[in-house]
């Protein structure tokens, strides 16, 4: 095979070797982890970069060899996968560099950015993966190597949480598992392709295949934090706050629902999910916890708490606009995917940034925060405002996109639940700004640490700014070729055939 | 070329455990290594001569069967003889630097391993009943002796309770032996079931066949007659540890499962193979269950031997009676577990040494605070912890993928719980331990490292155990290749 | 009915009367000796089985010989196990729990004198 | 009552166990053998070199089997003398003074020697041989341990482990010249074939006896314990 259709191993391989790498590194090499921390990363990015270039020019890259007897490794680049590959390489590199500024001093360094590394390497697979066996393969890595970051503290506390994720997310991938091999037994090797395989079901397999699809669904939907199987998600806060940024904006929440979308686009096809009535049920749990998260969020007073409800809530939105039967409603899932990332790795940052620089964790010692800590505010409320949807940020492009293709489909409920959500949002975002902005200052931050001229550490403040101007401008520039929403609608070009 | 390679598999094991016992530990160090160095040669031969032109039938003494003794070196036996080599050498070697060479008695330590290794040999090329029972013996009583090395009192009452429920074991083998062999007048395995085959035999009896694999079970610690094995693996040195729970449980069942293969479809009913099937199950569950209330590392890690070894017994009803491809796949599920549980559980036993070594305590609960020093050893424990998980891309996972694909071809769905639930009860078991090593405590600083190359080994293992899911295809092509005219799959 | 088939069904006796009392007695030196009477049994029936039409059959007095040195090697290495066990911890059973237990760990010193 | 009712599972057990067991045998004897192995025995017994069948059986037909059972034999020793911690072997236990044992002792131990070598040499025509000539040694042996007649090789050193080892060793020289000699393993060389078997014979016999003998005056008693793993030392 050439080099070039080994990119997608490279790509791989960049942050896989960063692990191995930094776990023989000792812990006080800072500069030495760093670098090759950083590296791994624009290397990477670089990578996918001249993927994407291919695929714009009707390249496609695979890598495939059989694993077990029956069963192929398959690594495949194609359209949807980069729009994963992408964001999470993006997303890594600011998350590496938030990182290393927020665990500044802190023990077990070289284990947390070995585990890192891993879990991005595990990400990358997820994106890459070629078919159902492979994509569960790095499904279950990323579960293993995600539970050192979510316990790294250590305190009783970050045990128990890493125990429920731990429960929650190998049970999901054991009912996964039984789902794939039924399927596998069934139908043999499914490769994903645009369209799905079961245009046409004789109906001798139409119970099982709904069976296997709950089945699919219940597994992914585990990682995808769909209501009940959420749980989880609020207490694995405790991690640290780049961690939470990759759990939820690219790694874990992110596999699941790509997952759902691999399944329903490409093992399933449209037509034939809908056909055996599956999308309507699906359509109703995302509604459901897209409330439910929105409702729940209203009232938590710790800050973290509050933004995993809202990504409860958040995730949904992609898995509702795949039941919207309509090329629209796709294209609303998928971009949501990306601005999602975005946004919410914004809002992260800069709870993090709260954190580390005042102490602050629960919402009502956030008063006054904003003269303080100006450029770092700003950034949140970017990213505030893009989740309630405030034109022209990414969020609103999202929720426009998905109502107009619900309308088409005739799907009305879902603008009401589009709006109920939207202001609940509100109802949660815009206290908390209020806060920020305008509310008095009496006692001093709880623990204060200064950093000379900046408002706090470069390493924290950089990666929040650029993230903010990004979910500008993918609200801003959609319409550009370059824009997350262009990709998105070649992806759906490619994928659902009109 | 061949004869050659014979030899050394049966023979050099021999001639170095009488080098061995000759002199001091120190010295049998220096002799084995090379020993070990010759072995994995000769293994790798033998297995590449196979894997070219097919098995063959050898004769010792140049007497055929059934007068004389005849080993068939097929695929599966030299796969079996291959991780043997592996496994073993590792050990060898972890024990050369584990073991204190200041203690008298550990010179005793290399002639029985050496005669274990040459058992285990014996027994995977094995084609004759009682020949196999002699070997089951060697291997027996030199695991007890090895277990009882240093002859402290709770090793003395683990390894009597090991040697009884052994001796039990093999007369019972023995038994079922006397009667096949009153019955065809013949001891060769293959000899028999072609005689069961040919239409003028009268039928044969089923109690020679369920004496036979009672006994081996028995020596394979199938619930419920798992209770002298945690105790015995538990308290061993961890070479010696690793050694048991690797290769020597797996030898009796290799013994039931060739003569199930062979005699099963004749003598067998489908109510014994979902009898056994059945057994098999609850020891998953069960030996799961318990590894996770264990207070000592290694007896958690002993029991986790109980419940993969499970695993294995859901060879006989998914052999029975069912189509061949399923039954084949089955078989291929099979190998894969042992292979991997071998390298797994090897690795997890010289793992947990190490801690031990490291915390200078064996309970669970001193962990708190290892993975601060990031020892490679945890790492190797994880690793081979994800690999019993059945998580990919293991060979834990290739093969309980093959299961659940034969158990559903075979409409035998009944095994996809078990196989689901022994991967999640494995997780809970592994990941008490990962917690106990995360967990930040004050005063974890007294805390040793082992050498490096005590903990290199296990984690070679570990990567081996690991990365065999991926290269399960190639591994296993070898396994099913047919005699005589070799190459095809 | 020939004598050596008579042999074999007094091997099934042995056989089951060890059996029993391989089960049933707790003293770890009683339990071998039904060992070794379950042993017997099973040698006289492989020698009388096979020798049941009066012709001999030389190849089962062969393993039965292999088989005695092999019960004779088991049967000593349990006794020397035994005795050593029964002086150490003064029991003859396996019931109860061992004799022997220790104090708290010093991890560093047994660490160096191990590696 | 408790005890009672396991007892009479026991019984059942072993009740039902007899039954089949008996049923078993009565069918298979029934049906004659397809195979008739002491056909094809007699058959090549001229090959084998030795005249009496069962020996011809045990060090040549099936001689891998005999040379596995020896190192069963050894291994047992070897794990009997790991247990022999103290050098000096002379355990007041096994001391008896009764001064007709001695007298026996005088008589006895030069005959069961006598008695032992007849038993190996006629092992190669009738029933006897290596096995049988070295339990009389080894009885012999422990007649004089319980006089009190010190033998000094019997303390676990070079000596003891030689002893051991050498009736294995030759065995396994043998196997293996006999495959230099071109022919298969433990293929005796047709010309000396009996030679070799008698050789093989001899240093079995010192072995065997050795062995048992080790293993009756080993295990004797010392505190020295070996702690387990993580225990303190």
């Amino acid at each position: 095979m050439s080099l070039a259709s080994l990119l997608p191993v490279f790509a791989l391989m960049t942050s896989l070797l960063a692990a191995v790498i930094i776990f023989t590194l000792p812990e006080r090499s800072f500069r030495l982890r760093t670098l090759v921390n950083l590296g791994a990363a624009v290397i990477k990015l670089v990578l996918v970069g001249v993927m994407i270039w291919g695929i714009v020019q009707g390249r496609a890259y695979e890598v495939a060899f059989t694993m077990v007897p029956g069963v192929r490794f398959v690594l495949r680049a194609d359209a949807l996968s980069m729009l994963f590959a992408g964001l999470s390489a993006l997303l890594w590199l600011l998350t590496t560099i938030y990182a290393v500024g927020y665990l500044e001093g802190s023990p077990n360094r070289s284990r947390f950015f070995g585990f890192f590394s891993l879990s991005v390497a595990s990400t990358m697979g997820i994106a890459l993966a070629g078919n159902l066996f492979t994509f569960f393969l790095f499904y279950e890595m990323l579960t293993l190597s995600t539970y050192p970051l979510v316990v790294h503290r250590g305190t009783p506390k970050a045990l128990r949480a890493g125990r429920s994720y731990i429960i929650y997310t190998l049970c999901g991938g054991a009912v996964l598992l039984l789902a794939i091999a039924w399927l596998h037994g069934l139908v043999g090797d499914l490769s994903f392709r645009p369209g799905g395989y079961f245009a046409e079901v004789e109906d001798a397999l139409r119970g099982p295949l709904s069976l296997i699809f709950v089945l699919l669904v219940a597994g992914l939907g585990v990682k995808a934090a769909l209501v009940p199987l959420h749980g989880w998600l609020p207490q694995a806060m405790v991690a640290p706050a780049p961690v939470s940024a990759l759990l939820h904006a690219v790694a874990v929440v992110k596999a699941g629902a790509f997952g759902i979308v691999r399944v329903v686009l490409e093992i399933y096809g449209l037509d034939a999910a809908s056909d055996l009535g599956l999308l309507a049920g699906l359509a109703g749990v995302a509604a459901f916890t897209i409330i439910y998260g929105s409702a729940r969020a209203l009232y938590q007073v710790d800050l973290k708490r509050l933004l995993a409800f809202s990504t409860v809530s958040q995730v949904s939105y992609i898995i509702l606009g795949l039941c919207l039967f309509g090329p629209v409603g796709v294209a609303g899932g998928l971009v949501h995917l990306v601005h999602q990332g975005i946004m919410k790795i914004t809002l992260f940052f800069c709870a993090g940034n709260y954190a580390e620089t005042l102490g602050v964790h629960r919402i009502d010692e956030l008063d006054g925060a904003g003269e303080r800590m100006p450029a770092t505010s700003v950034a949140f409320t970017l990213g505030a405002f893009g989740m309630i949807g405030v034109p022209p940020l990414a969020g609103f492009t999202t929720k426009w996109i998905m109502g107009t293709g619900a309308l088409a489909v005739g799907m009305d409920w879902v603008v009401v639940v589009l709006v109920v959500s939207s202001l609940l949002n509100a109802a949660y975002f815009l206290p908390i700004l209020h806060r920020i902005w305008f509310g008095e200052r009496q006692a001093a931050w709880p623990q204060e640490r200064r950093w000379g001229r900046l408002e706090t550490s470069a390493w924290l403040l950089w990666p929040a700014l650029i993230t903010a101007v990004l979910l500008i401008l993918a609200g801003l520039l959609a319409n550009l070729p370059v824009s997350p929403l262009s990709w998105v609608e070649l992806i759906v070009a490619r994928e659902v055939a009109l | 070329m061949t004869p050659w390679l014979m030899a050394g598999l049966l023979f050099t094991p021999l001639a170095w455990a009488v080098l061995t016992l000759l002199v001091n530990f120190n010295r049998g160090r220096l002799i084995s290594w090379l020993g070990i160095l010759v072995q994995v040669v000769v293994s790798l031969g033998l297995w590449a001569a196979v894997a070219g032109d097919g098995g063959f039938h050898y004769q010792l003494g140049g007497w055929p069967a059934p007068l004389g003794i005849e080993l068939r070196v097929d695929g599966l036996a030299v796969t079996f003889v291959l991780l043997t080599a592996l496994v073993a050498a590792a050990c060898g070697w972890h024990a050369s630097i584990y073991l204190d060479p200041a203690k008298a008695w550990h010179r005793y330590f290399w002639p029985l391993f050496w005669f274990l290794w040459a058992g285990l040999n014996g027994v995977w090329l094995g084609g004759d009943l009682f020949n196999l029972y002699v070997g089951l013996e060697l291997i027996s009583l030199s695991a007890v002796g090895l277990v009882a090395l240093g002859g402290e009192s709770a090793a003395l009452r683990a390894a009597i309770r090991y040697l009884m429920a052994a001796l039990l074991g093999s007369l019972a083998y023995l038994l079922g032996v006397a009667l096949i062999y009153g019955q065809f007048g013949s001891l060769s395995i293959a000899g028999v079931s072609r005689l069961l085959g040919e239409a003028g035999t009268a039928p044969g009896q089923t109690l020679p066949l369920l004496l036979m694999l009672f006994g081996l079970t028995l020596k394979t610690a199938l619930f419920p007659m798992h209770g002298w094995l945690p105790p015995a693996h538990g308290i061993a040195r961890s070479p010696v540890s690793a050694l048991l729970s690797a290769l020597v449980v797996k030898a009796s069942f290799y013994i039931a499962a060739r003569i199930w293969l062979d005699l099963g479809g004749y003598l067998g009913s489908y109510g014994l193979a979902q009898l056994i099937g059945g057994l098999g199950a609850i020891a998953v569950i069960w030996g799961s269950w318990r590894a996770l209330w264990q207070a000592k590392l290694k007896q958690v890690v002993a029991y986790s031997s109980v419940a993969q070894i499970g695993y294995l017994f859901l060879l006989f009803p998914l052999t029975w009676g069912v189509a061949e491809p399923v039954s084949l796949q089955a078989q291929q599920g099979i190998t894969l577990q042992i292979i991997s549980h071998a390298l797994a559980k090897a690795a997890m036993f010289l793992a947990a040494g190490n801690l031990i070594m490291s915390v200078g305590s064996n309970r669970v609960d001193a962990l708190a605070g290892v993975s601060r020093f990031l020892p490679f050893s945890l790492f190797s424990f994880g690793l081979a912890g994800v690999s019993l998980m059945g998580l990919p891309p293991s060979g834990g996972f290739a093969a309980k993928w093959l299961l659940l694909q034969s158990s559903l071809a075979s409409g035998q769905w009944w095994w996809l719980p078990v196989l689901l639930a022994g991967g999640l009860l494995s997780a809970a078991y592994v990941f008490r331990v990962y917690r106990a090593s995360f967990m930040e405590r004050a005063g974890t600083d007294r805390f040793f490292h082992p050498s490096r190359s005590l903990e290199v080994i296990p984690m070679i293992l570990a990567l081996l155990s690991l990365g065999l899911g991926l290269v399960a295809g190639p591994v296993l092509s070898v396994m099913v290749l047919p005699f005589g005219e070799g190459g095809g799959q | 009915m020939t004598p050596s088939l008579l042999y074999a069904f007094a091997g099934v006796l042995l056989c089951s009367l060890g059996l029993f009392g391989f089960i049933r007695l707790a003293h770890l030196l009683r339990k071998l000796l039904a060992f070794n009477l379950m042993g017997s049994g099973v040698f006289l029936v492989m020698v009388g089985l096979a020798q049941r039409d009066g012709e001999p059959d030389p190849v089962p007095q062969a393993l039965v010989l292999t088989g005695i040195v092999v019960a004779i090697a088991a049967t000593a290495l349990a006794v020397v196990l035994i005795r050593r066990y029964y002086h150490l911890s003064g029991q003859a059973t396996l019931a109860g729990p061992a004799a022997t237990q220790h104090g708290t760990a010093k991890p560093v010193v047994r660490a160096e004198d191990r590696s | 009552m408790m005890r009672l009712l396991a007892s009479a599972l026991a019984i059942a057990v072993c009740l039902v166990f007899a039954g089949a067991l008996a049923a078993a045998v009565w069918q298979i004897a029934g049906t004659p053998a397809p195979v008739s192995l002491p056909g094809l025995l007699a058959d090549n017994l001229a090959a084998s070199g030795v005249e009496h069948p069962v020996t011809a059986v045990l060090l040549n037909f099936r001689s891998y089997d005999t040379l596995l059972e020896i190192g069963v034999l050894v291994i047992a020793g070897i794990a009997g003398i790991s247990m022999a911690r103290t050098t000096s072997l002379e355990d007041p236990e096994l001391r008896t003074s009764d001064s007709l044992l001695y007298a026996l002792q005088r008589w006895f131990v030069p005959l069961m020697l006598v008695l032992a070598g007849y038993l190996l040499w006629a092992g190669s025509d009738r029933p006897g041989g290596a096995f049988q000539a070295g339990a009389v040694l080894a009885a012999s042996g422990v007649m004089m341990r319980l006089g009190g007649i010190p033998m000094p090789f019997l303390r676990p050193g070079l000596l003891l482990r030689l002893g051991l080892a050498l009736g294995f060793t030759v065995f396994l020289l043998v196997a293996v010249a006999s495959a230099a000699g071109g022919e298969a393993f433990l293929a005796y060389p047709k010309a000396f074939t009996k030679p070799l078997i008698l050789a093989i014979e001899t240093v079995l016999t010192f072995s065997i006896a050795m062995v048992l003998l080790a293993l009756f005056v080993s295990a004797p008693v010392n505190q020295a314990l070996e702690p387990e793993e993580g225990d303190p030392g």
